[in-house]
């Protein structure tokens, strides 16, 4: 088996006094993607965030194409900002809330970070911009601003935006949980589109019959740990721990 | 601690402010630009009143030319700090010679008498300082802050109220406004109000409470305040009494009489 | 109507002392906005992200200094810093105290600004790899500018009234100025109503202008 | 430093200044009451269908707020009466000048905390079938009030270091008092240094009270 | 067939130029729960709006309890405010974004329509506030102020809120979409609780599993008119319309 594109070694985090995730080991290859679900509280967002370097964690290791994140050694010797922000620059992360500068339309949105960060030229990020606008269905928006645009719309800027800048490893927080189903559809559409593309993807999602359609391996958190993982077929339709099952248990009927 | 000999500061000359001043070229005078006749703009935007003639008579006498004077503006409550701080050579400001504030500073020879008097409306309810007496508890006189100035107004008025104002147009409005039946001013200042608005204000009619204005300086520096004190002693019994004269009578009013020769007077 | 005396006569003849005080007011004002809001820039951002040491810092600076009615920060910086040996102008001390006012009233705009923004736009800024100061000036700023033009433009307003305090170390501003007029001709109302007229048609203008601007901006929404 | 400093003829005259203080608390407090009612009446007013009434109000607030205080104390206390219009006490017509001050400051604030005002709030208070004046009285008035505490306190204590000008027209507050020490000491920097702790530390109190009130009180929107 | 709960005419409703209601004509039976689903900009809103009078309508007709409702005549005449907000007391509302008083406890929150508005005395409103925060499980979050309360207990207070006054109808706009899964599950509880006490309900939501589970009928609204309606069962697993099938799509595979 190849290197994997992300590797999370024994990770834990604590807030203060609680302990949030209490030992994580994943491996994500190349072109998988992975969904992360379970219980609120469990820790899903944190372990996004911890990966993005959004947050801190106190023992562990991660790595993101062989590259040690956030860290010299162990978790002691912190990177610099400058250090930390080139790594960052390697992970897209899509937020639910989508984040989009409201002073920018959706093409300076996209070509901020290509420019200022990549250092690409002007004209270039621009037309990099619009192809990717394009491919998420909004040629015709990218001079509005987010103000302008529906969720779906501005969810979708914000995918475009992370994506732009061709990370190896793209982050969804809950991508869809603002939005109506029309507009889910929308997002989703867009995501399968990126999995087929060969796009290494690490979901968090609520929505089981979104997660199975997107996913190609699930992810249980509960606690804080990993409980459980598998295809999504097999994981969804028959759980097996206890717990899973309860968690699923307002779906259970629906997979069938 | 050791016995310190009577005379321990001999005094360097090279350091008074008389030298710092004639190497300098001008002098650094701080006094006041809004009270009339003591030192106001006139039409022109100039500089003008009794502390301005002295401050120019003392820099002809050092320069030989009255124009070199520099003058540092300032608020009443800034007398004593500029000098303190040694923003100013001296402060002529119309300022009133007390003991409190000669442990401060240093007064020079008094150039001025002042005492107060009262002015009213011309057409208000009480025209004389004796029917302001008479009028007891419900009258009421407005006059310029300062601590003692109840204790003036009592003084000869020891029923009326008082109102304390911050500046000399203040309380002149508050006389205008009605706010108060009188206003209580240096004399001086009466007089000049009197004769810019003739038919306007009355005037009581009686002064009392006399104090002495006079120029101060930092202390600590004999030589520089002994040499204002001759330029000031000079100008009101000496050679510059012509000069001193016209002043007097240009803000006040006032015909001096010719010192009289034979035996100095200010001995007598 | 014109004869001497008359307010139209006497307002004449002081035109230029007045106008002088007017620009006087104008320099000091303009000088001591410009000051403060680079002050207020700084320090807003060091309260928001500095090291605690400075934080802690520049918090007392601003408590202080906001604590204090501005005519005694005046004659601090007149008299007081004299003391210490550091002679300056009036006009000097003036812009000292009113700029050093004016930074400490900005500073905290700006700090509540910034700190308005929602978390997410700092966080969005990471995640494509924007370094601190790039998010400071591509992300954070440009939307600070917005919530904080109303305040700015109040303190402009509060800083051209602050210059009449300075009379009292003898700056012939617009208040003094008037005063030194009066001081001729005891026409006390008539002048004074005339520099409240002044200061008002100023300050307007300043208002306006920050109107203006904030429309100009006002082309993105939450 | 070529200054000794002395504190002793201060000290002497220090329950003066902390009777001149209690008097500019009081005179901001009151001030604080009236403006509050004067400028809720003009934030409603700004708020009105009749063009004029909004006309009118727009110019008191701006024309107030633009012109230097100390020249409306002068002329609320000397110009009225000279124009026959009005006659009071000096401290009267302090408070009223400090009122419509504060009226023409708190009218904005009122208005951004009405338009700042969740419409959802009405919605649910109509939805419940409250009256029109019921609406205002039992939900957008509590919850703007909320809303606008912070800048009111603000305003408290801007309003206080503003009764420091009440010593143009004679009020003894601590500034006043101040000066007479002045006039009568010339201990300039002793004096004002003592005011200047004093205001400080009661312009810190009056903050730390109304951010206790303000936490009591915090609406988490 | 008894005389309708609601009964809407004809309504029709614009803003500005643009018709977003444009005809509904719409009967509840008493003791009915009817859903209504529809895309994003369908209408729903604006038409439970018009109930409750917080829109004004311009043309048709709503009668509430066999009472006009906003209008003496025609869409012409409206009534004064003080009618008005007699009328929306015997319609209750809950909000998406349940619009709790936030400077009044839970228990003052239902008391205030109580005593405010049905001038009942203090001792009884306060009674029956206990009683209904007792019946959507929250008696011992009475004294609680809502930022001090999770989303699920504050739309709970906002039902007890609607309920407690007793009104004839309740109006529901997408009261589950701004909650988690397991806060959606404490509110659907409730309305099923009060689904089964016999209240007439109108319930607007995107969540397809709910709409099955708490309707007796739906209603498919599309481009401001009623497309579509029937009992949940043979609606949603038979769409008959193409629209509503295409709407359903995602959730075709489900509900089998
Ligand atoms: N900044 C923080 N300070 C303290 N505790 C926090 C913080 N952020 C998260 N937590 C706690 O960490 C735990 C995990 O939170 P996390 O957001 O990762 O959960 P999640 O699985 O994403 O949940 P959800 O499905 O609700 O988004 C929770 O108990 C949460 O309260
Ligand atoms: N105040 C308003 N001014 C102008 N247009 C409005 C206003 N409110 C709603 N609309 C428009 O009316 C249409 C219907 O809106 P409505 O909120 O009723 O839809 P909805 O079916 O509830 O949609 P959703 O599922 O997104 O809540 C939309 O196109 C919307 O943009
Ligand atoms: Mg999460
Ligand atoms: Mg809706």
């Amino acid at each position: 088996m190849a290197q994997p594109l992300l590797r999370a070694i024994d990770v834990h985090k604590r807030f203060g006094a609680t302990e949030v995730l209490k030992g994580i080991d994943l491996e994500v290859q190349q072109g998988e993607v992975v969904a992360i679900i379970g219980a609120s509280g469990s820790g899903k967002t944190t372990f996004l965030r911890c990966i993005n370097l959004l947050e801190e964690f106190h023992q562990g290791e991660i790595q993101v194409d062989g590259e040690r994140i956030g860290y010299t050694e162990g978790t002691h010797r912190r990177l610099g900002e400058t250090a930390i922000s080139a790594q960052r620059a390697k992970i897209g992360m899509v937020f639910q809330s989508y984040n989009l500068f409201p002073h920018m339309t959706a093409e300076q949105n996209v070509t901020l970070g290509l420019i200022k960060v990549q250092k690409r030229p002007k004209a270039e990020a621009v037309e990099t911009a619009r192809r990717w606008l394009d491919r998420v269905g909004l040629s015709e928006r990218r001079g509005h601003y987010p103000y302008q645009l529906s969720g779906g719309q501005q969810q979708r800027v914000a995918i475009a935006r992370a994506v732009a800048m061709e990370p190896k490893l793209v982050l969804f927080d809950e991508v869809t949980s603002a939005l109506d189903p029309e507009l889910v559809a929308e997002v989703l559409a867009v995501m399968q589109d990126l999995a087929k593309s060969g796009m290494t993807m690490l979901v968090v999602s609520h929505e089981m019959l979104f997660v199975r359609e997107v996913a190609t391996r699930v992810v249980f958190m509960e606690g804080g740990r990993i409980a459980e993982q598998g295809p999504p077929d097999a994981l969804l339709v028959n759980p097996k721990s206890e717990r899973l099952a309860t968690f699923l248990g307002r779906f259970h009927g629906v997979f069938r | 601690t050791a016995p310190r000999p009577a005379i321990a500061q001999t005094i360097d000359p090279s350091k008074s402010k008389l030298q710092e001043v004639l190497k300098r070229g001008k002098l650094i005078v701080g006094t006041g630009s809004t009270n009339p006749p003591w030192h106001f703009e006139d039409r022109s935007g100039k500089l003008v009143g009794m502390d301005i003639d002295l401050s120019r008579l003392l820099a002809k006498n050092l320069f030989d030319d009255y124009e070199k004077v520099e003058y540092v503006i300032q608020g009443s409550d800034a007398r004593i700090p500029s000098l303190v701080t040694n923003k100013v050579d001296i402060v002529v400001q119309w300022m009133t010679i007390t003991p409190g504030r000669a442990q401060q500073v240093e007064f020079t020879h008094p150039y001025y008498r002042e005492g107060v008097g009262l002015m009213m409306m011309a057409g208000g309810k009480y025209k004389t300082f004796q029917e302001v007496k008479a009028a007891g508890k419900s009258a009421k006189v407005g006059a310029m802050q300062n601590v003692f100035i109840e204790e003036w107004v009592h003084k000869a008025l020891p029923e009326a109220g008082v109102d304390q104002f911050d500046s000399p147009d203040s309380t002149l409005q508050a006389l205008n406004a009605r706010r108060v039946d009188a206003y209580l001013a240096d004399q001086s200042a009466i007089r000049w109000l009197m004769q810019q608005f003739p038919n306007r204000y009355v005037e009581g009619g009686y002064g009392w409470m006399p104090n002495s204005y006079a120029s101060a300086v930092r202390p600590g520096d004999p030589i520089w305040l002994n040499w204002v004190n001759t330029v000031y002693k000079e100008a009101m019994m000496g050679v510059d009494f012509d000069y001193f004269a016209a002043s007097y009578k240009k803000w006040f009013g006032i015909e001096l009489t010719t010192p009289k020769v034979g035996f100095p007077q200010e001995f007598a | 109507m014109f004869e001497p005396g008359s307010f139209l006569y006497e307002a004449w003849a002081a035109r230029y002392g007045l106008l002088a005080g007017l620009a006087t007011t104008a320099r000091l004002s303009g000088i001591t906005i410009v000051i403060g809001s680079l002050i207020g820039i700084l320090g807003g951002v060091a309260l928001s992200y500095g090291p605690w040491p400075v934080r802690l810092l520049l918090r007392g600076y601003v408590d202080a200094v906001r604590g204090i009615p501005v005519l005694v920060l005046i004659l601090f910086s007149y008299y007081g810093l004299a003391l210490l040996g550091i002679q300056i102008s009036p006009f000097t001390a003036g812009v000292v105290a009113l700029g050093g006012f004016c930074g400490a009233h900005m500073s905290e705009t700006v700090r509540g600004a910034i700190e308005s923004i929602p978390i997410g736009q700092t966080e969005a800024g990471k995640a494509i790899g924007l370094t601190f100061w790039q998010r400071l000036r591509y992300v954070l700023l440009p939307q600070a500018i917005r919530r904080l033009l109303p305040p700015w433009v109040n303190t402009a307003v509060e800083m051209v009234k602050g210059t009449t305090l300075l009379s009292i170390i003898g700056v012939v501003e617009l208040l003094l100025a008037t005063q030194q007029t009066i001081a001729r001709n005891y026409l006390v109302l008539q002048f004074y109503f005339a520099a409240g007229m002044l200061y008002v048609l100023v300050n307007f203008a300043i208002s306006q202008l920050g109107a203006l601007i904030e429309r100009r901006t006002a082309h993105f929404r939450y | 430093m070529t200054y000794q400093f002395n504190f002793d003829v201060i000290f002497r005259s220090f329950d003066k200044m902390l009777a001149g203080l209690w008097l500019g608390l009081w005179l901001a407090a009151l001030s604080l009451a009236i403006g509050t009612v004067i400028g809720l009446l003009a934030a409603y007013g700004r708020q009105s269908r009749l063009a004029p009434l909004r006309a009118v109000v727009w110019t008191y607030v701006e024309i107030i707020r633009n012109c230097p205080i100390l020249l409306l104390i002068f002329f609320v206390y000397f110009g009225l009466p000279e124009l026959g219009i009005f006659f009071l006490g000096k401290i009267e017509s302090f408070v009223i000048t400090l009122s419509i001050y504060a009226g023409a400051y708190l009218c904005e604030v009122f208005r951004a905390g009405l338009a700042s005002m969740p419409a959802r709030y009405v919605e649910a208070a109509k939805a419940i079938g409250l009256r029109p004046v019921q609406r205002q009285v039992h939900v957008v008035l509590p919850v703007m009030f909320r809303i606008t505490l912070p800048a009111l306190s603000n305003n408290l204590i801007s309003l206080f270091k503003d009764t420091s000008l009440a010593a143009a027209i004679a009020i003894p507050e601590l500034t006043f008092v101040t000066r007479q020490i002045n006039a009568n000491t010339f201990r300039v920097m002793e004096s004002w240094l003592t005011a200047s702790a004093l205001y400080l530390v009661t312009c810190y109190a009056i903050a730390w009270l109304l951010r206790r009130v303000e936490r009591r009180y915090a609406v988490i929107r």
